[in-house]
């Protein structure tokens, strides 16, 4: 590194570098190691808010504010969005099913970034010669983007809007769904179920249990067991189903729990009565 | 400190992102991680820049979120459709590359 | 610039066939007359290219050249020397035959069966095969031959996997999956020896720094590039091998037979007459132009393996019971000759290869497509069917025989000057190479009249005796055929005085003299 | 006047174009229209020939040159025309025999459907022959030598329906393909030693080259004369020959195409003069013929076979003579021209008793014929004077010189070997003649009820026969029997006519120089002994079938009948090394193409096949696992690029 010793930051910049830079590291760790979408979503977020505020450091004022806005702003919402879509607590197993898949990663993965870093390291990386003659040349950094934008790198931009265009378009092509037959109307549906021959009333509604009242819950069956089929289809295909029998009982041991705190405490009072009434 | 650390960090996020890539079924996870490998070559980029003392770098870092953008409004697109046909967003239950 | 004919030579076959392709399906006709006009169209063009070269002239004429891939120095070079000029012109006349030929071939059998064929794709992929033999024979720019050379597989492939004879024998299950095979192998022969040619050309480029072949040979000629004879010798390698297995040289051989057995008869007919001829083509303009040294180092070999072809086809061909398969190892016997001729090195020998190649052309046709009505009339590919046709069909019987006398080149016909001058080539330059290949006339004369003994000669068969004459288009598929045969066989000279020119370059390429006489060495 | 040389090919040629394309509408005027341009060939010829006379004996060689036919740098090949005295005696007998036998076809073949192709075939064979002998290059000559051969193959082979014409006409054309190697080996030895092929600069230049390689070209020529003219050990197509119609084994297969190995052998005289070894081997062979094809004629019932073993050794005279040098040549091609006369009066008078036998072939069925054919019976009998060298008939004089110079081949051991071989020859040749002459015309008759045509291969169709009918001998139409009488004509008076002073001897001087022969014993002798031995072989013959009456069956005779009925077991040998050996050799290389030769690639086709069996597990279609692989690829790649740099 001693060749790179000619430029050197701020210490302010260091102490941010050191400080952010092991948060960005461990969120992005915990964003391929949380269990559940969500939380890796939040991790991400918070690595990408840590890299704006490196590239601000950067002298990349623009930039920084643009990965605040488009990704933790937008595209990180568009996550959030289609984690709901596919459900907020379905949590998949970090259990490897691929036969030394994982392995495989990890030495890959391991190989890899030594590989980077001593590449980095090895590689005749020039003096640091900042940026602010650069971003001074056009009276600022937005304005210096700009010009080279409209400039120099004018095609490519107009093409990015074509594939913007083509992204959303393509996005809008996939996800929609013809409707090819009619919305059926309750009378077929319930000539169906007459046809299907069982449940022929309606579904059963969720668990209004005690003093549960949750989509989430099915409703017990009158020798006591959860019956599915009260529980929304698609809560059921993620296996957001909480299993209420359990539940069920700690409620119970907590009333019985409860009481006995009760009139435990009314036969003390009884008692301190009682050794009044002697005196 | 020396700006090329922002280098190196770079590198230690890109790979752990891969490895994300690698090991996670979910393909929503998955997207995310190939996010966060573009965010770190963004941050190459932005040191280079910073390296070079050109702006030419951050206008190639402007273009990838671009880039990314697009890519994941598509990608999304189409892991809502997977879901809807198949009710999971697991890579490996699209193995249909199988000969 | 002038007009590119080269180009147009190659360009309007594949109109034609993407126009072809694009009739509906049933507009069966119109299709069929569409691919033949396109044809005769391309053989005008042709015609006039032949009119518009030079004998005397430069080495390569109506040459064009664009950049194509600026980056790797490919350039879309295209020129014809007198050998190329001939080729392509034997290209343009034989395709019209062929379409005329397999006129019915393609069309629908009556049972609406899985087999349906698509008569449109037919018409359509010969044209395409058409335009890239064409666009061979005319690349002066080693990739572009090579993609040539590769993509003619592709239709080709379709053709004979897709089209196949309808007389076989045994079930269509097996009658298919015979064909499927021997559509692979053609295909897995040919890939094999693309591939190594492919890394023979990488080579070239590393060595040479350019593609163009008129730049590499005048940079060997001049001495510019100095090539290590181990590097020379691997490159050329690396060509002939690919070389090798379009043309048939024994052993490579085995793929042609199952081909032309499996295929129709003017599918065989584009196979050995056309598209096997880029072999033995690429072979003198770029084996031996390129790597004149380690041809000359290979030619014993060589020379040894294309008597064996010879010979080995020759009896191959008389031990066959399949009228096809015959004619498909005469034509490795007639490769033999052909390669032979190429590597002797003697100014007859190379003439006589060149002008061997249009021969067997004709002849092959004439041979193969007359074979084609015979069988498709009975139905069946085994000799043992046939018996006493001459009596039922005469005209049928006498063209065929006149087939056979061209392949066993009999004088007066056109194969006979070629043969002929293959053999006085080598026997200049290798006596004992030259009387060897001697044999093979005896051996042609063989399997030839053993076929028309059998099949036209003898009492009538039961299944003959109905068998009707050849109708008005098949005869004008095979009346030129056989009126061309005779007349290149007393006037061959329109093509050697084209030819000879050619070959003197290709001589002085390689530094060789032809041998002396006797007596004038003495004098 | 030389730009009609050309005519006299063109004439044939066309006709053989129009009787072959024309259609069935020429079936009525087609046999008309082949036998006018052959007599209007001949016709050409006598114009040719009487201008020739007119002129001195060296300037009457002409030449014509049409165009360049092989122009190829280095190898130069004309299609061009010498006629000198040698070609023009071929001429006048091919296009004079010829036409008579065309003339004789149309009452032989009348009844036959395909008559329009029969001509068209002979106008074909006409052509050819001329060209053959017209020729003035050897490889032009070749395209002639080809030809007739192509036409015998189509006249044998003329009756297709029957198998054994149809192998016998296979056969006849491979016999000749083997001896046609032998002439193109020749031509490119001529072209590698003298740079040429034509006749002049070739012949001129025999001086200028070594003896060996001069052998060698003698050698190869000798091949292909022994294929063309039947001659030991290429004859036995000649035999199976006969199956075709007779006027086809008259013109073909006893006048003219069989002799043009002579005519070869003659015309490259320049070269065997030069190469005394070739000459021997030359003359062992006519000899070897001569005697072979006698002894076969003896045992023959077949009538045309008996001829064609005749014919045979009367050709092995003539090679005989050919390979004897100067002093032989013009005999050699005297021989061969009365020979052309009575040979073909012989067999137009076998086909003539055919005609009136129900096509009866077998002589001893025959007998006592001369009342019934009284002008066949004379033609014939004069015919058979003249071949057996009767005094005063052609055969005599032509025969009889051939011996004197066998006599005189050199004076030493060798003279005495080949002159009493030829003495020999004579007299079996008397024999087995007579034997015909008896069977047939003499003796009580033997006639059989007609044989069942599908049984007997060698029944002529056409000709209505009704099986088991008795045959009514009787005279052959006019059309026939003046071609007949014609011949005969030729062979009494033709031989006298060319030895008046040696006539036909000068005439041919020019071409094949001539020397005197100078026998090992006096001319007068030679003589006296040649009609002594004729004398005896008539008078065994005449013991044994004249005077005792002829089983109708043939006895099973001695070993060396037996043998010679087989044709000495010649065909049995190739029957056995060539047929058989060539089927296993065949039907094995096919078994080694599909298992070795294709096996071998195929083979590693197939591990190739199992390898990517085995590689495919690798793709179980799990993205995540491609993802490795391209990750890990990209790992190595950065590795060896970081490598290639640290280096």
């Amino acid at each position: 590194m001693s060749t790179l010793a000619a430029y050197t930051t701020s210490a302010g910049e260091a102490v941010q570098f050191w400080v952010l830079g092991t948060i960005a590291v461990i969120g992005a760790l915990c964003t391929i190691l949380m269990k559940r979408a969500v939380h890796s979503a939040l991790c991400l977020a918070g690595t990408m808010i840590i890299l704006a505020v490196f590239y601000l450091a950067n002298g990349a004022y623009f930039l920084g504010v643009v990965q605040i806005v488009v990704y933790t702003g937008a595209i990180m919402m568009l996550f959030l969005f289609v984690v709901m879509l596919v459900g907020v607590t379905a949590a998949d197993s970090l259990k490897e099913t691929l036969k030394g898949q994982r392995w495989l990663a990890a030495a890959c993965g391991l190989g890899f970034g030594i590989l980077l870093i001593a590449g980095i390291g090895n590689a005749s990386v020039k003096n640091f010669n900042g940026l602010d003659a650069a971003n001074s040349a056009n009276g600022g950094n937005v304005e210096g983007l700009a010009a080279l934008l409209f400039t120099k790198y004018v095609f490519a931009f107009e093409i990015t809007g074509a594939l913007l265009i083509t992204a959303a378009v393509g996005a809008m092509v996939l996800t929609h769904r013809e409707r090819t037959e009619p919305a059926r109307t309750q009378r077929e549906l319930s000539e169906q179920r007459v046809r299907e021959g069982k449940h022929l009333p309606p579904l059963p509604a969720p668990g209004v249990y005690a003093r549960h009242n949750a989509v989430d819950i099915p409703g017990l069956l009158p020798d006591g067991t959860p019956s599915e089929l009260t529980v929304n289809r698609t809560l059921r295909r993620r296996g957001q189903i909480r299993d209420v029998s359990t539940e069920a009982l700690n409620d119970l041991k907590a009333l019985e729990q409860r009481s006995e705190e009760r009139l435990g405490r009314d036969r003390d009072e009884h008692d301190r009565d009682g050794q009044e009434a002697k005196r | 400190m020396n700006p090329v650390n922002y280098l190196y960090l770079a590198a230690l996020l890109f790979t752990i992102g891969a490895a994300g890539v690698l090991i996670r079924r979910n393909a929503i996870v998955v997207f995310m991680c190939i996010e966060l490998m573009l965010n770190a070559c963004n941050l190459a980029f932005v040191a280079f820049s910073r390296m070079h003392g050109n702006l030419d770098g951050q206008i190639i870092a402007f273009f990838t979120m671009v880039v990314a953008a697009a890519e994941v409004v598509v990608g999304l697109a189409i892991i809502v459709s997977l879901f809807r046909s198949r009710h999971s967003a697991s890579v490996d239950d699209a193995s249909l590359m199988k000969l | 610039m002038s007009f590119p004919i080269l180009t147009a030579t190659a360009v309007l076959p594949a109109v034609g066939a993407i126009a072809t392709a694009a009739v509906p399906a049933a507009r069966r006709a119109a299709a069929k007359w569409l691919a033949l006009l396109f044809s005769l169209a391309t053989l005008v063009l042709a015609a006039i290219v032949l009119v518009r070269f030079e004998p005397g002239g430069d080495r390569y004429q109506l040459t064009e050249s664009h950049a194509w891939i600026a980056d790797f120095g490919v350039r879309y070079e295209l020129g014809v020397d007198g050998i190329g000029v001939v080729m392509v012109a034997l290209t343009a006349l034989l395709i019209p035959f062929v379409i005329l030929a397999g006129w019915h071939d393609a069309d629908p059998l009556e049972t609406r069966s899985s087999r349906w064929r698509p008569t449109q794709g037919f018409f359509a992929l010969i044209l395409m095969v058409e335009a890239m033999v064409i666009l061979s024979f005319e690349a002066t720019d080693v990739f572009l031959f090579y993609i040539l050379f590769e993509a003619m597989l592709i239709p080709m492939y379709f053709l004979i996997g897709g089209f196949g004879d309808r007389a076989h024998s045994g079930t269509e299950e097996n009658a298919a999956a015979q064909r499927s095979y021997a559509a692979v192998k053609f295909l897995l022969y040919n890939l094999v020896g693309g591939l190594i040619m492919l890394a023979a050309v990488i080579g070239l480029y590393v060595v040479a720094g350019s593609f163009s072949l008129s730049e590499i040979a005048q940079a060997r000629a001049s001495g510019e590039l100095e090539m290590a004879t181990t590097t020379e010798r691997l490159l050329f390698l690396g060509f002939f091998f690919a070389f090798a297995i379009k043309a048939p040289l024994w052993p490579l051989h085995t793929w042609l037979p199952n081909a032309m057995g499996e295929a129709t008869a003017p599918v065989a007919v584009l196979i050995t007459a056309v598209v096997d001829k880029v072999g033995t083509f690429a072979m003198l303009r770029f084996c031996l132009q390129l790597f004149p040294e380690a041809s000359k180092w290979a030619t014993p070999v060589i020379l040894v393996l294309a008597l064996i072809s010879i010979v080995y086809g020759a009896l191959l061909a008389v031990g066959q019971r399949d009228i096809k398969r015959l004619i498909a190892y005469a034509s490795v016997s007639h490769f033999g000759f052909i390669i032979l001729g190429i590597f002797v090195m003697t100014s007859q020998g190379q003439s006589g290869a060149t002008l061997y190649m249009v021969n067997h052309g004709l002849s092959t046709a004439a041979l193969m497509l007359v074979a084609g009505f015979l069988i498709s009339r009975r139905g069946s590919r085994l000799i043992a069917d046939y018996g006493g046709v001459q009596k039922v069909a005469p005209v049928l019987a006498g063209t065929f025989l006149i087939g056979g006398l061209a392949t066993l080149s009999l004088p007066g016909l056109a194969p006979f000057v070629s043969e002929f001058l293959v053999l006085v080539g080598a026997f200049a330059a290798y006596p004992v190479v030259g009387i060897i290949a001697t044999v093979g006339i005896v051996l042609a004369a063989l399997y030839t009249l053993v076929l028309y003994q059998r099949t036209m000669t003898g009492p009538v068969k039961a299944e003959v005796r109905t068998m009707p004459d050849l109708k008005a288009r098949e005869l004008a598929v095979v009346a030129p055929l056989i009126a061309l045969l005779i007349f290149l066989g007393v006037f061959p000279k329109p093509l050697t005085e084209i030819i000879d020119p050619a070959v003197e370059h290709t001589m002085s390429d390689v530094q060789k003299q032809d041998p002396r006489p006797d007596v004038e060495a003495a004098k | 006047m030389e730009n009609l040389i050309a005519l006299l090919v063109a004439a044939p040629l066309l006709g053989a174009a129009v009787l072959l394309c024309g259609g069935r509408r020429l079936d009525r005027t087609g046999h008309w229209l082949g036998t006018l341009l052959a007599a209007a060939s001949f016709v050409i010829g006598a114009v040719l020939f009487a201008d020739m006379l007119g002129k001195g004996a060296e300037e009457r060689a002409l030449h014509q040159r049409l165009f360049s036919w092989v122009p190829v740098e280095g190898f130069q090949a004309d299609i061009a025309f010498q006629l000198d005295q040698l070609s023009m005696t071929f001429v006048l007998l091919i296009t004079g025999v010829g036409t008579l036998i065309h003339i004789y076809s149309i009452g032989y073949m009348e009844h036959d459907e395909r008559r329009r192709r029969f001509f068209g075939y002979l106008n074909l064979f006409l052509a050819a022959m001329l060209l053959l002998v017209l020729a003035d290059n050897y490889l032009l000559l070749y395209m002639g030598w080809e030809g007739v051969g192509l036409a015998s193959y189509l006249l044998i082979g003329f009756w297709q329906h029957k198998p054994s014409a149809a192998t016998a006409a296979k056969k006849a054309f491979l016999v000749n393909r083997v001896g046609d190697m032998g002439l193109s080996i020749a031509i490119m030895l001529m072209f590698t030693t003298f740079g040429t092929f034509a006749f002049g600069p070739v012949l001129e230049s025999t001086s200028d080259t070594s003896e060996g390689m001069l052998t060698a070209i003698g050698l190869m020529l000798l091949l292909a004369a022994c294929g063309k003219s039947a001659q030991v050990p290429l004859q036995s197509w000649l035999g199976d020959a006969m199956e075709g119609p007779t006027p086809v084994s008259a013109l073909i297969h006893a006048a003219t195409m069989v002799t043009a190995g002579v005519y070869l052998i003659v015309r490259s005289g320049a070269i065997f003069n030069a190469a005394p070894d070739a000459q021997l081997a030359v003359v062992i062979v006519g000899a070897v013929t001569l005697l072979f094809g006698a002894i076969v004629g003896c045992a023959k019932d077949d009538i045309k076979k008996a001829l064609a073993g005749s014919t045979m050794s009367q050709i092995g005279y003539m090679i005989l003579a050919a390979g004897l040098g100067p002093i032989g040549y013009a005999f050699a091609i005297m021989h061969l021209v009365t020979h052309g006369f009575f040979k073909a009066g012989l067999f137009l008078g076998a086909g003539s008793v055919m005609h009136g036998m129900n096509d009866e072939v077998d002589m001893r069925k025959y007998g006592g014929l001369r009342t019934y054919m009284p002008i066949t019976f004379v033609t014939f009998g004069l015919g058979y004077l003249a071949i057996i060298g009767f005094p005063g008939l052609s055969g005599f004089w032509s025969k009889d010189k051939i011996i004197e110079a066998a006599f005189a081949y050199d004076d030493g051991i060798r003279g005495w070997i080949f002159g009493g071989v030829a003495l020999l020859g004579a007299g079996i040749t008397a024999f087995y003649m007579t034997r015909v002459m008896i069977l047939t015309f003499f003796g009580e008759k033997r006639w059989q009820p007609a044989p069942d045509p599908d049984r007997t291969a060698s029944v002529e169709p056409g000709v209505d026969v009704t099986p088991g009918e008795m045959p009514h001998p009787h005279e052959s139409p006019r059309s026939m029997t003046i071609p007949m009488i014609v011949l005969a004509f030729g062979s009494v008076f033709a031989g006298g006519l060319f030895s008046l002073n040696e006539a036909f001897v000068t005439w041919l001087e020019p071409v094949t120089q001539f020397e005197h022969p100078h026998p090992v014993i006096s001319v007068p002798a030679i003589t006296a002994s040649t009609v002594v031995v004729l004398l005896i072989g008539v008078a065994i013959a005449w013991v044994m079938y004249g005077r005792r009456p002829v089983p109708v069956t043939a006895p099973r005779g001695s070993l060396l009948t037996r043998a010679a009925r087989r044709d000495l077991l010649q065909d049995d040998f190739n029957h056995v090394v060539l047929v058989r050996g060539g089927e296993h050799l065949t039907r094995s290389l096919v078994y080694v193409d599909h298992t070795l030769v294709d096996g071998v690639v195929n083979g590693t086709a197939a591990s190739f096949g199992g390898l990517s069996g085995r590689l495919r597990k690798l793709q179980n279609g799990y993205a995540r696992s491609y993802a490795v692989s391209m990750f890990g690829g990209t790992a190595i790649l950065i590795a060896a690029t970081l490598l290639m740099r640290g280096v």
